[in-house]
Protein backbone atom coordinates (compact mmCIF):
# COMPACT_ATOMS: atom_id res chain seq x y z
CA UNK A 1 0.00 0.00 0.00
CA UNK A 2 2.10 3.40 -1.09
CA UNK A 3 -0.44 5.09 0.48
CA UNK A 4 -2.86 4.49 3.54
CA UNK A 5 -4.48 6.07 6.20
CA UNK A 6 -4.48 5.13 9.64
CA UNK A 7 -6.65 5.44 12.66
CA UNK A 8 -3.75 4.99 15.27
CA UNK A 9 -0.56 5.95 15.78
CA UNK A 10 2.05 5.79 12.72
CA UNK A 11 4.06 2.74 12.35
CA UNK A 12 7.53 4.94 11.34
CA UNK A 13 9.45 1.68 11.48
CA UNK A 14 7.26 -0.16 8.93
CA UNK A 15 6.85 2.81 6.99
CA UNK A 16 10.94 3.02 6.42
CA UNK A 17 11.37 -0.78 5.96
CA UNK A 18 9.16 -0.55 3.50
CA UNK A 19 11.40 1.60 1.53
CA UNK A 20 14.44 -0.22 2.23
CA UNK A 21 16.19 -1.08 -1.11
CA UNK A 22 19.74 -2.50 -1.49
CA UNK A 23 20.22 -0.96 -4.54
CA UNK A 24 19.54 2.58 -3.00
CA UNK A 25 21.92 5.11 -1.68
CA UNK A 26 19.44 7.64 -0.21
CA UNK A 27 16.53 7.31 1.89
CA UNK A 28 14.15 10.93 2.55
CA UNK A 29 12.11 11.00 4.91
CA UNK A 30 9.81 13.58 6.31
CA UNK A 31 7.30 13.80 9.29
CA UNK A 32 4.84 15.68 10.07
CA UNK A 33 4.32 16.58 14.12
CA UNK A 34 1.65 18.12 15.83
CA UNK A 35 3.36 20.81 17.46
CA UNK A 36 1.99 23.35 20.38
CA UNK A 37 1.40 26.38 18.63
CA UNK A 38 -0.20 27.73 15.74
CA UNK A 39 -0.89 31.49 14.73
CA UNK A 40 -0.35 32.77 18.34
CA UNK A 41 -2.59 30.20 19.35
CA UNK A 42 -1.10 27.13 22.13
CA UNK A 43 -2.44 24.05 20.91
CA UNK A 44 -3.14 21.15 22.70
CA UNK A 45 -4.62 18.07 20.31
CA UNK A 46 -5.59 18.20 17.05
CA UNK A 47 -8.54 16.03 14.97
CA UNK A 48 -8.05 14.79 11.38
CA UNK A 49 -11.38 13.92 9.36
CA UNK A 50 -10.62 12.23 6.40
CA UNK A 51 -13.12 10.86 3.52
CA UNK A 52 -10.68 7.78 2.71
CA UNK A 53 -12.81 6.47 -0.35
CA UNK A 54 -11.15 10.41 -2.55
CA UNK A 55 -8.24 10.26 -0.04
CA UNK A 56 -6.88 7.05 -0.62
CA UNK A 57 -7.14 6.88 -4.30
CA UNK A 58 -6.03 10.76 -4.58
CA UNK A 59 -3.18 9.51 -2.53
CA UNK A 60 -1.86 6.90 -4.59
CA UNK A 61 -2.04 9.26 -7.62
CA UNK A 62 0.00 11.63 -5.61
CA UNK A 63 2.71 8.45 -5.09
CA UNK A 64 2.35 7.37 -8.59
CA UNK A 65 2.96 10.88 -9.94
CA UNK A 66 5.95 11.14 -8.01
CA UNK A 67 7.16 7.72 -9.31
CA UNK A 68 6.60 8.89 -12.68
CA UNK A 69 8.33 12.44 -12.22
CA UNK A 70 11.71 11.38 -10.35
CA UNK A 71 12.11 8.02 -10.86
CA UNK A 72 12.36 6.95 -7.47
CA UNK A 73 12.53 3.38 -6.78
CA UNK A 74 10.32 3.36 -3.89
CA UNK A 75 7.85 5.87 -1.64
CA UNK A 76 5.36 5.47 0.88
CA UNK A 77 3.24 7.80 2.77
CA UNK A 78 0.69 7.45 5.70
CA UNK A 79 -1.75 10.06 7.05
CA UNK A 80 -2.88 10.07 10.57
CA UNK A 81 -6.65 10.39 10.99
CA UNK A 82 -8.96 11.24 14.23
CA UNK A 83 -7.33 12.82 17.43
CA UNK A 84 -3.66 12.91 18.14
CA UNK A 85 -1.75 14.98 20.64
CA UNK A 86 1.09 17.21 20.84
CA UNK A 87 4.34 15.59 19.29
CA UNK A 88 2.17 12.53 17.20
CA UNK A 89 3.10 12.01 13.63
CA UNK A 90 0.56 13.26 11.85
CA UNK A 91 2.03 12.23 8.32
CA UNK A 92 5.19 10.27 6.91
CA UNK A 93 6.38 10.45 3.57
CA UNK A 94 9.61 7.82 3.10
CA UNK A 95 11.05 8.08 -0.29
CA UNK A 96 14.59 5.66 -1.05
CA UNK A 97 16.47 6.39 -4.57
CA UNK A 98 19.90 5.49 -5.99
CA UNK A 99 20.32 8.95 -5.72
CA UNK A 100 19.59 11.81 -3.39
CA UNK A 101 18.29 14.45 -5.47
CA UNK A 102 15.45 12.31 -6.61
CA UNK A 103 14.46 11.26 -3.32
CA UNK A 104 14.63 14.74 -2.04
CA UNK A 105 12.30 16.12 -4.75
CA UNK A 106 10.07 13.31 -4.93
CA UNK A 107 9.19 13.35 -0.76
CA UNK A 108 8.82 17.51 -1.23
CA UNK A 109 6.45 16.80 -3.93
CA UNK A 110 4.49 14.10 -1.92
CA UNK A 111 4.67 15.92 0.82
CA UNK A 112 2.99 19.26 -1.07
CA UNK A 113 0.88 17.80 -2.92
CA UNK A 114 -0.54 15.72 0.06
CA UNK A 115 -1.34 18.92 2.31
CA UNK A 116 -3.54 21.08 -1.11
CA UNK A 117 -5.11 18.10 -2.63
CA UNK A 118 -6.31 15.14 -0.72
CA UNK A 119 -9.85 15.59 1.21
CA UNK A 120 -8.35 15.88 4.93
CA UNK A 121 -9.34 18.49 7.05
CA UNK A 122 -8.09 19.55 10.55
CA UNK A 123 -9.40 21.00 13.92
CA UNK A 124 -6.72 22.19 16.37
CA UNK A 125 -8.19 22.45 20.06
CA UNK A 126 -6.32 24.95 22.11
CA UNK A 127 -5.54 25.57 25.63
CA UNK A 128 -7.70 28.25 25.75
CA UNK A 129 -10.76 25.87 25.29
CA UNK A 130 -11.68 26.76 21.75
CA UNK A 131 -11.24 25.04 18.77
CA UNK A 132 -11.44 25.82 14.83
CA UNK A 133 -11.06 23.98 11.52
CA UNK A 134 -7.46 25.40 9.66
CA UNK A 135 -6.95 25.44 6.24
CA UNK A 136 -3.70 24.91 4.76
CA UNK A 137 -3.27 28.82 3.39
CA UNK A 138 -3.34 29.80 6.85
CA UNK A 139 -0.38 27.70 7.97
CA UNK A 140 -1.22 24.97 10.17
CA UNK A 141 0.19 23.50 13.44
CA UNK A 142 1.26 19.93 11.91
CA UNK A 143 3.53 19.16 9.03
CA UNK A 144 4.82 22.80 9.01
CA UNK B 1 -33.39 15.32 -11.57
CA UNK B 2 -32.32 14.26 -7.81
CA UNK B 3 -28.65 15.26 -6.76
CA UNK B 4 -27.38 13.76 -3.54
CA UNK B 5 -25.34 16.70 -1.22
CA UNK B 6 -22.57 15.66 1.93
CA UNK B 7 -20.74 18.04 3.56
CA UNK B 8 -17.49 17.81 5.27
CA UNK B 9 -15.85 19.29 8.07
CA UNK B 10 -16.28 23.21 8.10
CA UNK B 11 -19.07 22.70 5.65
CA UNK B 12 -20.64 20.57 7.67
CA UNK B 13 -20.77 22.10 10.65
CA UNK B 14 -21.87 25.45 8.88
CA UNK B 15 -24.63 23.50 7.35
CA UNK B 16 -25.48 21.39 10.40
CA UNK B 17 -26.12 18.63 8.24
CA UNK B 18 -24.02 15.45 6.56
CA UNK B 19 -26.01 15.18 3.75
CA UNK B 20 -29.41 15.80 2.14
CA UNK B 21 -31.10 14.87 -1.35
CA UNK B 22 -32.26 17.75 -3.41
CA UNK B 23 -34.39 17.79 -6.23
CA UNK B 24 -33.84 20.55 -9.02
CA UNK B 25 -33.47 21.07 -12.45
CA UNK B 26 -29.71 20.54 -12.73
CA UNK B 27 -26.76 22.68 -13.48
CA UNK B 28 -23.32 22.49 -12.59
CA UNK B 29 -21.36 21.78 -8.97
CA UNK B 30 -20.58 25.30 -9.09
CA UNK B 31 -24.41 26.28 -9.16
CA UNK B 32 -25.64 23.70 -7.06
CA UNK B 33 -23.20 24.91 -4.11
CA UNK B 34 -24.83 29.13 -4.62
CA UNK B 35 -28.10 27.29 -4.59
CA UNK B 36 -27.04 24.96 -1.24
CA UNK B 37 -25.49 28.68 -0.26
CA UNK B 38 -28.54 30.47 -0.24
CA UNK B 39 -30.62 27.85 1.15
CA UNK B 40 -27.74 27.09 4.43
CA UNK B 41 -27.14 30.79 5.30
CA UNK B 42 -23.77 30.09 7.29
CA UNK B 43 -22.57 28.81 4.00
CA UNK B 44 -19.22 29.97 3.14
CA UNK B 45 -18.03 29.91 -0.28
CA UNK B 46 -14.41 29.51 -0.17
CA UNK B 47 -12.10 30.22 -2.88
CA UNK B 48 -10.00 27.05 -1.82
CA UNK B 49 -12.78 24.47 -1.42
CA UNK B 50 -13.11 21.52 -3.66
CA UNK B 51 -15.99 19.07 -5.47
CA UNK B 52 -15.91 15.67 -5.96
CA UNK B 53 -18.39 13.98 -7.58
CA UNK B 54 -19.14 10.02 -7.17
CA UNK B 55 -16.30 9.63 -5.19
CA UNK B 56 -13.77 11.08 -7.72
CA UNK B 57 -12.35 14.54 -7.41
CA UNK B 58 -14.11 17.23 -9.85
CA UNK B 59 -13.86 20.49 -11.57
CA UNK B 60 -16.96 23.12 -10.43
CA UNK B 61 -17.68 23.71 -13.64
CA UNK B 62 -18.82 19.74 -14.35
CA UNK B 63 -22.57 19.88 -15.45
CA UNK B 64 -24.61 17.34 -13.12
CA UNK B 65 -26.02 14.07 -14.15
CA UNK B 66 -29.48 12.54 -12.30
CA UNK B 67 -28.44 10.71 -9.36
CA UNK B 68 -24.69 12.01 -9.01
CA UNK B 69 -23.65 12.38 -5.73
CA UNK B 70 -21.66 15.58 -5.18
CA UNK B 71 -19.19 15.95 -2.17
CA UNK B 72 -18.20 19.24 -1.02
CA UNK B 73 -15.16 19.67 0.51
CA UNK B 74 -13.39 22.78 2.55
CA UNK B 75 -10.26 24.25 2.02
CA UNK B 76 -7.81 20.95 3.34
CA UNK B 77 -5.12 20.95 5.51
CA UNK B 78 -3.64 17.37 5.56
CA UNK B 79 -0.20 17.17 7.08
CA UNK C 1 26.98 17.16 19.62
CA UNK C 2 25.26 18.85 16.58
CA UNK C 3 28.09 16.57 14.33
CA UNK C 4 30.49 13.38 14.97
CA UNK C 5 32.15 10.75 13.49
CA UNK C 6 31.14 7.40 14.76
CA UNK C 7 33.17 4.24 14.14
CA UNK C 8 30.22 1.90 15.01
CA UNK C 9 27.45 1.14 13.41
CA UNK C 10 25.06 4.70 13.37
CA UNK C 11 22.19 5.08 16.18
CA UNK C 12 19.34 6.59 13.62
CA UNK C 13 16.58 6.36 17.22
CA UNK C 14 19.32 8.10 19.09
CA UNK C 15 19.99 10.87 15.79
CA UNK C 16 16.15 11.46 15.26
CA UNK C 17 15.42 11.76 19.27
CA UNK C 18 18.32 14.59 19.46
CA UNK C 19 16.12 16.89 17.10
CA UNK C 20 12.40 15.95 18.59
CA UNK C 21 11.05 19.01 19.66
CA UNK C 22 7.13 20.00 20.58
CA UNK C 23 7.74 23.43 18.99
CA UNK C 24 8.57 21.85 15.70
CA UNK C 25 6.06 20.86 12.67
CA UNK C 26 7.90 19.18 10.58
CA UNK C 27 11.19 16.66 10.93
CA UNK C 28 13.16 15.66 7.88
CA UNK C 29 15.50 13.18 7.72
CA UNK C 30 17.99 12.12 5.33
CA UNK C 31 19.94 8.59 5.38
CA UNK C 32 23.04 7.59 2.57
CA UNK C 33 22.86 3.78 2.61
CA UNK C 34 25.59 1.42 1.39
CA UNK C 35 24.23 0.61 -2.10
CA UNK C 36 24.78 -2.43 -3.92
CA UNK C 37 26.35 -1.07 -7.45
CA UNK C 38 28.26 1.99 -8.62
CA UNK C 39 28.91 3.00 -12.26
CA UNK C 40 28.30 -0.33 -13.30
CA UNK C 41 30.65 -2.22 -10.91
CA UNK C 42 28.55 -4.79 -8.02
CA UNK C 43 29.41 -3.12 -4.79
CA UNK C 44 30.08 -5.34 -1.78
CA UNK C 45 31.65 -3.31 0.71
CA UNK C 46 32.87 0.24 1.36
CA UNK C 47 35.14 2.01 3.38
CA UNK C 48 35.33 5.00 5.08
CA UNK C 49 38.68 6.86 5.61
CA UNK C 50 37.88 10.04 7.76
CA UNK C 51 40.55 12.43 9.19
CA UNK C 52 38.55 13.18 12.57
CA UNK C 53 40.53 16.77 13.76
CA UNK C 54 39.60 18.61 10.41
CA UNK C 55 36.28 16.51 9.99
CA UNK C 56 34.89 17.25 13.12
CA UNK C 57 35.60 21.47 13.19
CA UNK C 58 34.19 21.25 9.48
CA UNK C 59 30.78 19.39 10.10
CA UNK C 60 30.29 21.79 12.96
CA UNK C 61 30.73 24.79 11.02
CA UNK C 62 28.09 23.12 8.14
CA UNK C 63 25.35 22.67 10.54
CA UNK C 64 26.14 26.14 12.22
CA UNK C 65 25.39 27.86 8.46
CA UNK C 66 22.54 25.76 7.89
CA UNK C 67 21.03 26.94 11.71
CA UNK C 68 21.84 30.61 10.25
CA UNK C 69 20.93 30.08 6.82
CA UNK C 70 17.49 28.47 7.58
CA UNK C 71 16.58 29.49 11.04
CA UNK C 72 16.12 25.88 11.49
CA UNK C 73 15.57 24.47 15.18
CA UNK C 74 17.62 21.38 15.40
CA UNK C 75 19.96 19.55 13.38
CA UNK C 76 22.05 16.90 13.94
CA UNK C 77 24.55 14.49 11.35
CA UNK C 78 26.22 11.68 12.14
CA UNK C 79 28.90 10.16 9.77
CA UNK C 80 30.58 6.86 9.87
CA UNK C 81 34.02 5.55 9.57
CA UNK C 82 35.76 2.32 8.81
CA UNK C 83 34.29 -0.93 6.98
CA UNK C 84 30.62 -0.96 6.30
CA UNK C 85 28.48 -3.64 4.53
CA UNK C 86 25.55 -3.40 1.72
CA UNK C 87 22.65 -1.66 3.70
CA UNK C 88 24.55 0.08 6.55
CA UNK C 89 23.65 3.86 7.19
CA UNK C 90 27.05 5.90 5.93
CA UNK C 91 25.48 9.19 7.13
CA UNK C 92 22.50 10.70 9.02
CA UNK C 93 20.84 14.40 8.59
CA UNK C 94 18.41 15.07 11.09
CA UNK C 95 16.35 18.41 10.79
CA UNK C 96 13.61 19.64 12.59
CA UNK C 97 12.03 22.98 12.66
CA UNK C 98 8.65 24.86 12.98
CA UNK C 99 7.84 24.58 8.98
CA UNK C 100 8.82 21.87 6.58
CA UNK C 101 10.44 24.47 3.59
CA UNK C 102 13.55 25.28 5.97
CA UNK C 103 13.96 22.04 7.45
CA UNK C 104 13.99 20.63 3.78
CA UNK C 105 16.67 22.79 2.44
CA UNK C 106 18.94 22.71 5.57
CA UNK C 107 19.04 19.06 5.13
CA UNK C 108 19.19 19.11 1.83
CA UNK C 109 22.48 21.81 2.63
CA UNK C 110 23.90 19.71 5.23
CA UNK C 111 23.93 16.64 3.14
CA UNK C 112 25.33 18.66 0.05
CA UNK C 113 28.46 20.42 2.14
CA UNK C 114 29.40 17.38 3.96
CA UNK C 115 29.81 15.66 0.48
CA UNK C 116 32.19 18.34 -1.05
CA UNK C 117 33.74 19.98 2.00
CA UNK C 118 35.00 17.39 4.79
CA UNK C 119 38.09 15.20 5.10
CA UNK C 120 36.44 12.20 4.19
CA UNK C 121 37.08 9.35 1.39
CA UNK C 122 35.84 6.18 0.63
CA UNK C 123 36.95 3.16 -1.03
CA UNK C 124 34.23 0.66 -2.56
CA UNK C 125 35.24 -2.94 -2.97
CA UNK C 126 33.57 -5.05 -5.28
CA UNK C 127 32.17 -8.46 -5.96
CA UNK C 128 35.41 -8.28 -8.73
CA UNK C 129 37.64 -8.51 -5.60
CA UNK C 130 38.98 -5.01 -6.51
CA UNK C 131 38.47 -2.03 -4.80
CA UNK C 132 39.13 1.63 -5.60
CA UNK C 133 39.01 5.28 -4.29
CA UNK C 134 35.88 7.13 -4.86
CA UNK C 135 35.69 10.84 -5.05
CA UNK C 136 32.32 12.78 -5.00
CA UNK C 137 32.47 13.82 -8.78
CA UNK C 138 32.22 10.13 -9.94
CA UNK C 139 28.67 9.69 -8.23
CA UNK C 140 29.27 7.22 -5.38
CA UNK C 141 27.49 4.16 -4.22
CA UNK C 142 26.32 5.76 -0.81
CA UNK C 143 24.34 8.98 0.00
CA UNK C 144 23.28 9.07 -3.97
CA UNK D 1 61.99 25.79 6.16
CA UNK D 2 60.54 22.41 7.33
CA UNK D 3 57.38 22.13 6.62
CA UNK D 4 55.77 18.69 7.89
CA UNK D 5 53.47 17.07 4.61
CA UNK D 6 50.43 14.58 5.48
CA UNK D 7 48.79 12.34 2.40
CA UNK D 8 45.56 11.27 3.05
CA UNK D 9 43.44 8.13 1.01
CA UNK D 10 44.62 7.64 -2.23
CA UNK D 11 47.41 10.31 -2.10
CA UNK D 12 49.12 8.11 0.71
CA UNK D 13 48.91 5.44 -1.50
CA UNK D 14 50.30 6.99 -4.21
CA UNK D 15 53.30 8.18 -2.57
CA UNK D 16 53.65 5.37 -0.41
CA UNK D 17 53.90 7.62 2.83
CA UNK D 18 51.84 8.87 5.54
CA UNK D 19 53.80 11.83 6.15
CA UNK D 20 57.11 13.18 5.67
CA UNK D 21 58.97 16.23 7.08
CA UNK D 22 60.69 18.14 4.11
CA UNK D 23 63.60 21.14 4.23
CA UNK D 24 62.99 23.20 1.38
CA UNK D 25 62.95 27.30 0.45
CA UNK D 26 59.20 27.73 1.40
CA UNK D 27 56.29 28.91 -0.59
CA UNK D 28 52.92 28.38 -1.20
CA UNK D 29 50.85 25.22 -0.66
CA UNK D 30 50.49 24.69 -4.28
CA UNK D 31 54.06 25.23 -4.70
CA UNK D 32 55.05 22.52 -2.24
CA UNK D 33 51.98 19.89 -3.66
CA UNK D 34 54.36 20.30 -7.32
CA UNK D 35 57.47 19.83 -5.39
CA UNK D 36 55.83 16.61 -3.85
CA UNK D 37 54.30 15.36 -7.10
CA UNK D 38 58.19 15.92 -9.07
CA UNK D 39 59.33 13.63 -6.28
CA UNK D 40 56.54 11.23 -5.81
CA UNK D 41 56.30 10.61 -9.78
CA UNK D 42 52.93 8.70 -8.77
CA UNK D 43 50.92 11.55 -7.16
CA UNK D 44 48.18 13.27 -9.11
CA UNK D 45 47.32 16.36 -9.43
CA UNK D 46 43.74 16.39 -9.10
CA UNK D 47 41.82 20.00 -9.66
CA UNK D 48 39.33 18.86 -6.96
CA UNK D 49 41.95 18.37 -4.34
CA UNK D 50 42.54 20.22 -0.94
CA UNK D 51 44.44 20.93 1.33
CA UNK D 52 44.84 22.30 5.19
CA UNK D 53 47.26 23.91 7.02
CA UNK D 54 47.45 23.24 10.58
CA UNK D 55 44.03 21.39 11.17
CA UNK D 56 42.49 24.29 9.13
CA UNK D 57 40.89 24.61 5.94
CA UNK D 58 43.49 26.41 3.76
CA UNK D 59 43.70 28.03 -0.11
CA UNK D 60 46.39 26.82 -2.63
CA UNK D 61 48.27 30.15 -2.43
CA UNK D 62 48.48 30.16 1.41
CA UNK D 63 52.45 31.11 1.52
CA UNK D 64 53.50 28.55 4.17
CA UNK D 65 55.46 29.61 7.78
CA UNK D 66 58.36 27.58 9.46
CA UNK D 67 56.72 25.06 11.32
CA UNK D 68 53.18 24.49 9.45
CA UNK D 69 51.99 20.78 9.11
CA UNK D 70 50.46 20.90 5.52
CA UNK D 71 47.76 18.10 4.94
CA UNK D 72 46.99 17.04 1.06
CA UNK D 73 43.26 15.88 0.49
CA UNK D 74 42.32 13.69 -2.66
CA UNK D 75 39.18 15.00 -3.64
CA UNK D 76 36.84 14.05 -0.92
CA UNK D 77 33.71 11.74 -0.73
CA UNK D 78 31.30 12.28 2.21
CA UNK D 79 28.04 10.33 2.40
Amino acid sequence: MRFSVSNTAIDVAAAKKAVTDNSCGALVVFEGWIRDHNEGQQVEQLEYEVYRPVAEKEGTKIIDEAFERFGVSNAVCIHREGLLELGEVAVIVCVSSPHRDAAFDACRYIIDQVKTRLPIWKKEHYVSGISEWVSCEHCAAAGG
Amino acid sequence: MKTKVRYFALFREQTGCESETIDWPGGSAAELFQMMAEKHSNLTTEAAALVAINDEMSGWETVLIDADEVLFFPPVAGG
